[in-house]
């Protein structure tokens, strides 16, 4: 069982991480206010972005092409965000609703774009991201091979994004700010605090963080850009709630979607599992969602304004 | 006509928001190289050009007819239903599963399908309901993962049970007898895919229209929306009432689905979560969440769809310029506060202009 | 550089016939199904002048399919392409209702919903492959260049293409054993049908438990849950571990490229579906249409079997196979087309 | 003279209504002015624009002579004005230091909290504010909350302080510690704009008093030589009587019985202890108590919302412990709820749709599950007749856009509508200007004199003392004592309220 357990972990993280980073985005986003069901367009468009930077960089900067195309998904997704972030901080529109747009908007714009680029409306990329293994630490037993082996350099990155995340918003003046237009817009404002402003970068950073995930999945596992990215949007929101809204709980929420995922994925290619029939394990991660869900009601920290378009005037 | 009058007003949303979404829909035609009035001429002859073209548009709009309804029959009475594709899965699912078990005559085995699949819908809907009106667990959360539980549920459940002979990946096609198509109907429109669905599906919006604006219980739901608060000092079962708004808007998805799998389609196929339940978010929202309204939109869309192929094969603009178009829509209509904002100053322009 | 359009050497032999294809799930350049039709009839919009399109259903439904045909029909496409037996039912009406097209089913044959009725019509013609015998070269191919340790298969959906292609490997790998004396290992727990063919993150995932239990190499015949095979194949190969993927319907040597030269695409397991697109097309334009026939294409007609050229096989391997498939050609060899006594 | 205020000419228009008509105001340096008027008449407009919340349409604003032009809330900061809202701006998860820093953090990446801490401490000695710099505001009273919002105005070393119907909150105990900081604050050299419907805290605490009417400037008074009297008939336009006017009552039988009522609160604390009262007929029963001491527990027990854990309530007799909400009010239970946006109304819905929300199911306004959409019409219409409810537009009016008093207003007479043996009115008077205070008045004794029992709840002893006929007090959710309105007064009263038995003093 131990040993199952180290060999799907390295797969599981290189599932979890792009997941993680969208949720952390979505908790900038939320924490600020604004509900972010984008996240899944968001994610599309970095991968997207990225893929179309990515194939046509690679032939003249082989390894340097991820990293540039990383950053252009990035700033891509992080752009396009702002349309959910007028709509839902400047025109007060239903931040669901506007949400779905961006959704919507991604899902098709992406693929009609790539359908004029490459006919087909995937763009496959032929680099991927290499698997290193960290020195030293890769030799300690048990821990080494669950942690430090195969790993993706994405993967520090992000850990180092969540880190860097949790300082900002517990630590800083502005994640300080960013926490009040959450809980109380109108508390914020009377304090001096330009609450739209404090929204935008938060949605900005939200696009960012999605556009990074969406393009992660592409340098690691997926290696083509098709228009979808199945679902992780949503299970990043899920994760977002299930974390509770705090970096950390949106790590171990992440860790359980990624982790359940994969033992769905590979089940088939374990003895031990495939006698599970495979609709448990596919099931199991939504229905402990909505267990968690339900769990949590009763202390929920959701951020109180959450979703209400701020308005100056109101009480 | 008077603009500022609610129901016109969102009326004019609407338009001006299509208007939006179909100018966005050219200048993106035009930036990729293509010709946009050559684009949109085969668009619209797709959906129009002769009967059964027009059979086959109104059978794109029947699915979401209903998951237009589902959504906006939620939203109005304060739930979001995001749930329609899985409700509209398990509607399909029961629908199917009566459809390849049970023999009997088509005008008794109908009926119990289609009630099958309100029933298949609206048990989907019910967890996501008690979760909220228990537990306060917000119906979004819940009901995106209700729709992938379905995915799945779906995805085990035909291959184990109502596979087809050869065919892994999807069920039995379904005897004449269960399907919603019928040869007048088929033979009028000469071979589309026109079926019972259809009158189904607008019977089923008039009678929501009338259950929200004109009874009791429509009266209750909505108030629960608006106010759960002043709902239950006022004496109404508030959990009942949330529960019972999800089981409709689910049972209005699953009908969706019944149509769908049954009348447009004959079988049901696993791997797909259907469009539908997202469109008809966007159905809704078109659709100002008036019944009517949402008809309307669901037929312009359903024409968007329809009509997309041929113009792919008179021209190169790729189909998803539909599905563009369509979003972009939506988009506009989401922050219609802009055009509420340039109908406030056409208004106050003529109104000014009158005085003077 | 846009595929969808015939290049300027054909505007010069251009021809009345307009063919039509319709996708069947996946894109156009799945690099297997879709995108091997595809090429073919692209390669006849190039050298036989006629002019091509292809229409991609929404979902893969009668309705829609039928949809997109009526499409293609109605803006002049009467010459129109199908590629999977998920066309079966669609062809079998459609070939009434268009009776002035004419129409190539790739891996199907017409037939109606309850199966009662199976009809090819004088405007129809049926195309299969023996999918049994590509999987069974590849299988050889593979058995002989490894001679030892495990392999694998990860196939998309249960469906019969998938299955034939997965016997036959199994048969290729049986055969290498007993003739050739290599050791080869099949184990059941590594003989997958993912379920889609679609889940990228799966099939990278299901190949990385493989490798891990230490597989050498996996058959994939299984879509996208096949590239992301590729790419987990790939990361190992750059990480200095020596994993292979073997490809399906087309050549996929190119997809396994990495460091610039080499390639984690031991061999592929091809079906010529380019060729008998054209071919199909071709033979219209001479008046030549044999409407009504149900063709194969098998290693006897070479409308199956390995690339001719597969770099990571060494010269003896190649001669040993070409030995085979020759065998196989004249019926010495006979791969079954069925389960019988092999693994799933 | 020395004026640090002078706001001129001040227009400010909503679309529909003028909420601030050219209005005029001053405020010396060291006084306290009351802006005194009716609800909608555009005070709090006004201290927004000062406070540049929102911008006006037109008018000068001159702190300390000059002419200035606020554009945002920092910017009122830096001319020294600050405001307290009457619905607190603080973050209920935050620490008091959080929220008084926010939007004056300290330079540097990291926060350094440990100098603010201490001005914060420093602040809070010299002006008694007594305040846990490290508490999160969620754990501190209401009372402690405005001490905060007073700590923000002092951290940013504001020396025009807006109170906003700072006292509609608090405690009477906390209204009097309010007084005493203000006089400390003026004291300090700082000016105060208060705003307060309650005449008795202008005089008090205010030097003048600026009457406002319909959004325009009626008079501006010295406080000292006007009578409350004279104040409220400016404010309203017309006469106003502060006593109120009743009979003496003639209680009959008993309609409502409570008898060793156990509650548990959300909290899964015991919030109403082994309490027993009655209300009978014809009679006003005035429950008092400090915000807080299991009041609202026990009027939710009375009508439904929660589930008590103990004990008998009777209703005409007949126990009704059982009986959900909806057949309590059928049974004769009608219930004006404290918070008229959140309990009372459904503000999305007409004014003709909330005249019925109790009442949809019942055969005169519905048949077979369908609407009698004329008889719910003509019912608003007399509802709107009966108690003066005005609104743009009648019946059809949705009652978001309706000012607050005549939303109370309407949902009185729907309460009253319905014809109740037990009327149960909650804070029925809370946030509204004395105008619709006497009507509301006046229609609970109506009420009482045509027989019904009648159970107020009020935080305001004023109220409790001139309503009613009997006074029920609770403290700690238990029974103190019952006195009869006619012989206490307020102290007797306000020491029971603090959990002094009667007698107990003496
Ligand atoms: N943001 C707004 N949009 C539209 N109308 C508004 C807005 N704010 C206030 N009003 C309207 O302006 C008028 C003045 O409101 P204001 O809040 O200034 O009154 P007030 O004197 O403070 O009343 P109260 O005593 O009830 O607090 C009211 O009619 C109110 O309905
Ligand atoms: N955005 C708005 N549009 C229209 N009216 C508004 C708006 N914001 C506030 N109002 C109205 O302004 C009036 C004054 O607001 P205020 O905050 O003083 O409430 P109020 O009626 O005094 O109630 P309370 O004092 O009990 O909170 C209210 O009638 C309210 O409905
Ligand atoms: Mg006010
Ligand atoms: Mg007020």
């Amino acid at each position: 069982m131990i040993d199952i357990i180290t060999g799907i972990f390295p797969y599981a993280i290189a599932f979890t991480i792009p997941l993680l980073i969208t949720s952390l985005g979505g908790l900038f986003s939320e924490r600020s206010g604004v509900v972010n069901i984008g996240l899944e367009g968001l994610m599309i468009m970095g991968s997207f972005s990225g893929a179309l930077t990515i194939l046509s960089l690679e032939k003249v900067l082989p390894h340097g092409s991820i990293w540039i195309g990383l950053l252009v998904a990035a700033l891509t997704a992080g752009v396009f965000s702002l349309l959910h972030a007028f709509a839902s901080i400047h025109l007060k529109a239903n931040q669901i609703i506007s949400g779905t747009a961006i959704n919507m908007i991604a899902g098709a714009i992406t693929v009609f774009i790539a359908r004029n680029i490459t006919g087909s409306g995937n763009i496959r990329i032929k680099l991927g991201l290499n698997r290193v293994s960290v020195p030293v630490l890769k030799d300690i037993p048990f821990i080494g091979d669950m942690f430090f082996t195969n790993t993706y350099m994405t993967t520090w990155l992000v850990l180092l994004i969540l880190i860097l995340a949790n300082f900002i918003i517990y630590k800083t003046s502005f994640g300080l700010r960013l926490r009040a237009c959450g809980e109380h817009p109108q508390a914020a404002a009377a304090a001096g605090i330009n609450v739209f402003v404090i929204r935008y970068i938060s949605v900005f950073i939200s696009g960012c963080l999605a556009g990074l995930g969406g393009a992660i999945i592409l340098v690691t596992y997926s290696g083509e850009f098709n228009g979808s990215v199945a679902g992780l949007g949503f299970l990043a929101l899920a994760s977002l709630i299930f974390g509770q809204w705090k970096p950390l709980g949106i790590l171990g929420a992440t860790f359980f979607f990624g982790f359940a995922s994969t033992v769905a994925n590979v089940s088939q290619a374990i003895p031990v599992l495939a006698t599970i029939p495979a609709i448990i394990l596919k099931i199991f991660p939504y229905v402990v969602t909505l267990i968690a869900l339900v769990v949590f009601s009763k202390s929920s920290q959701a951020p109180k304004a959450v979703g209400e378009p701020f308005d100056q005037g109101k009480r | 006509m008077n603009l500022n009058s609610d129901k016109f007003r969102a009326l004019w949303v609407a338009l001006i928001s299509v208007f939006l979404g179909l100018v966005a829909g050219a200048i993106l035609m035009a930036l990729t190289g293509h010709n946009p009035f050559e684009g949109y001429t085969y668009l619209f002859q797709g959906g129009l050009m002769n009967i059964e073209r027009i059979g086959n548009t109104l059978a794109t709009s029947t699915a979401l007819f209903l998951t237009g309804i589902s959504v906006a029959f939620a939203f109005k009475t304060g739930l979001f239903n995001i749930g329609a594709s899985g409700q509209m899965l398990m509607g399909g699912l029961f629908a199917t599963a009566i459809g390849l078990t049970w023999d009997l005559p088509k005008p008794i085995l109908l009926p119990i399908i289609l009630i099958a699949s309100i029933i298949g819908g609206g048990l989907w809907a019910l967890i996501p309901g008690l979760l909220k009106a228990k537990f306060n667990v917000h119906e979004v959360v819940a009901t995106i993962m209700m729709n992938w539980i379905a995915y799945w549920t779906i995805n085990y459940t035909i291959p184990a049970y109502f596979k087809g002979e050869y065919l892994e990946t999807e069920s039995r096609i379904i005897g004449n007898n269960a399907s919603l198509r019928v040869e007048w109907l088929t033979d009028l429109f000469n071979g589309s895919y026109i079926n019972l669905g259809f009158f189904i599906a607008v019977a089923v919006i008039i009678i929501i229209a009338i259950v929200l604006d004109k009874t009791v219980l429509g009266f209750t739901l909505k108030a629960v929306g608006f106010n759960k608060e002043s709902a239950k000092y006022s004496g109404m079962n508030v959990n009942k009432s949330i529960i019972l708004s999800m089981m409709i808007a689910g049972g209005l998805a699953g009908l969706g689905g019944a149509t769908f799998y049954l009348g447009y389609s004959s079988n049901i196929q696993i791997g797909v979560l259907p469009a539908q339940g997202f469109d008809g978010i966007a159905v809704a929202l078109l659709g100002a969440n008036n019944p009517y309204g949402a008809l309307a939109a669901a037929v312009f869309f359903g024409l968007l769809h329809s009509g997309k192929g041929f113009m792919n094969a008179m021209t190169d603009v790729p189909p998803e310029i539909g599905d563009t178009i369509i979003a972009t829509i939506i988009y506009f209509a989401a922050t219609s506060l802009l055009i509420h904002k340039f109908l406030d100053k056409i208004t106050a322009f003529f109104k000014g202009g009158l005085k003077k | 550089s846009k595929k969808t359009e015939p290049t300027a050497m054909a505007e010069e032999k251009k021809v009345a016939l307009k063919v039509g294809m319709v996708t069947d799930a996946g894109t156009i350049d799945d690099k297997s199904f879709n995108q091997g039709t595809w090429e073919g009839i692209l390669k006849a919009g190039d050298e036989l002048g006629v002019t091509v399109k292809y229409l991609k259903p929404v979902g893969t439904t009668e309705a829609d399919y039928l949809k997109e045909i009526g499409n293609l029909y109605d803006a002049g496409y009467k010459f129109i392409v199908t590629p999977g037996f998920k066309f079966e039912t669609t062809i079998f009406k459609a070939q009434d209702k268009y009776a002035d097209a004419k129409f190539v089913i790739i891996d199907g044959t017409p037939h109606n919903a309850d199966y009662s009725e199976f009809r090819a019509e004088k405007n129809v013609i049926s195309i299969f492959f023996a999918e049994h015998e590509s999987g069974f070269m590849a299988g050889v191919a593979a058995a002989l260049e490894l001679k030892d340790g495990k392999f694998g298969f990860i196939g998309g959906m249960e469906i019969p293409a998938v299955q034939k292609f997965n016997w036959g490997f199994q048969q290729g790998i049986i055969y290498a054993n007993e003739n050739f004396g290599t050791t080869i290992n099949l184990d059941a727990e590594n003989i997958i049908y993912q379920g889609t063919f679609s889940d990228v993150a799966a099939g990278q995932q299901l190949a990385a438990q493989m490798f891990d239990k230490g597989v050498s190499a996996i058959f994939c015949a299984a879509g996208g849950v096949g590239v992301g095979a590729i790419n987990e194949a790939k990361s190992r190969a750059q990480a200095g571990e020596e994993k292979w993927i073997i490809g399906v319907d087309v050549d996929q040597y190119s997809e396994g490229i990495y460091e610039g030269e080499k390639s984690i695409i031991l061999t592929s397991a091809m079906k010529r579906i380019d060729v008998a697109a054209y071919d199909m097309i071709a033979e219209d334009l001479k008046g030549a249409f044999q409407g009504g026939a149900t063709l194969t294409f098998n290693a006897a007609n070479n409308g199956v079997g390995i690339p001719a050229k597969n770099p990571n096989l060494s010269a003896d391997v190649t001669s040993k196979v070409a030995k085979v498939y020759a065998d196989v050609q004249n019926g010495t060899v006979v791969v079954s087309a069925e389960q019988g006594s092999l693994i799933k | 003279m020395d004026y640090v205020i002078e706001m001129e000419k001040i227009r400010k228009e909503f679309p529909g209504i003028v909420a601030n008509d050219d209005i005029s105001i001053n405020l010396k340096k060291g006084e306290v002015l009351a802006l005194l008027g009716e609800n909608g008449a555009g005070k709090s407009t006004l201290m927004s624009i000062l406070f540049g919340l929102y911008r006006p349409d037109s008018g000068n604003i001159k702190v300390n002579g000059e002419l200035v032009s606020i554009q945002n809330p920092n910017q009122a900061g830096e001319l020294g004005i600050g405001m307290v809202h009457q619905h607190f701006k603080l973050v209920h998860n935050f620490t008091i230091t959080e929220n008084i820093i926010l939007g004056r953090e300290p330079k540097g990446f990291k926060i350094d909290l440990s100098d603010a801490r201490k001005k914060i401490i420093e602040l809070s000695e010299k002006y008694n504010l007594n305040v846990d710099p490290d508490e999160k505001i969620e754990n501190v009273s209401v009372g402690m909350q405005q001490r905060v919002e007073i700590l923000k105005m002092l951290y940013r070393d504001a020396n025009i302080l807006i109170f906003d119907e700072p006292t509609a909150v608090l405690t009477p105990q906390e209204i009097v510690e309010l007084m005493k900081i203000m006089k400390n604050l003026i004291a300090e050299g700082k000016s105060i704009i208060l705003i307060t419907h309650k005449l008795k805290e202008i005089k008090q605490v205010a030097d003048r008093c600026t009457v406002i009417r319909r959004g325009k400037v009626i008079d501006t008074v010295d406080v000292k030589n006007s009578s409350l009297a004279e104040m409220a008939e400016k404010m309203v336009g017309r006469e106003v009587s502060f006593t109120v006017n009743k009979e003496k009552a003639d209680p009959k039988n008993e309609i409502l019985e409570v008898k060793n009522l156990n509650v548990i609160n959300s909290r899964k604390v015991l919030a109403v202890k082994d309490f027993s009262f009655s209300v009978k007929a014809g009679e006003i029963v005035g429950l008092a108590g400090v915000d807080g001491n299991g009041q609202t527990e026990l009027i939710e027990a009375i009508t439904g919302l929660t589930k008590i854990e103990s004990g008998e309530i009777l209703l005409n007799g007949n126990n009704i412990n059982h009986l959900s909400i909806k057949e309590r009010i059928n049974a004769g239970i009608s219930h004006i709820p404290e918070d008229r946006h959140k309990h009372g109304l459904v503000l999305d819905y007409s004014l003709e749709e909330n005249m019925v929300l109790e009442q949809i199911d019942n055969e005169k306004y519905s048949q077979n599950g369908f609407l009698k959409k004329d008889a719910i019409r003509s019912h608003a219409e007399s509802v709107i007749k009966d108690f003066d409810v005005r609104s743009g537009r009648g019946p059809i009016t949705i009652v978001r856009s309706m000012s607050g008093g005549n939303q109370q207003k309407a949902i009185v007479g729907r309460e009253i509508f319905q014809n109740p043996d037990l009327l149960i009115a909650v804070q029925p008077t809370r946030g509204l200007d004395v105008g619709s205070i006497e009507y509301i008045h006046k229609r609970l004794i109506e009420q009482r004199d045509s027989g019904k029992a009648v159970l107020l709840v009020s935080l305001e002893l004023d109220e409790v003392l001139d309503l009613s006929d009997r006074i029920v007090v609770i403290n700690n959710g238990e029974f103190v004592g019952e006195v009869l309105a006619s012989e206490t007064n307020e102290n007797e009263v306000g020491l029971m309220m603090a959990g002094v038995q009667k007698g107990e003093n003496s």
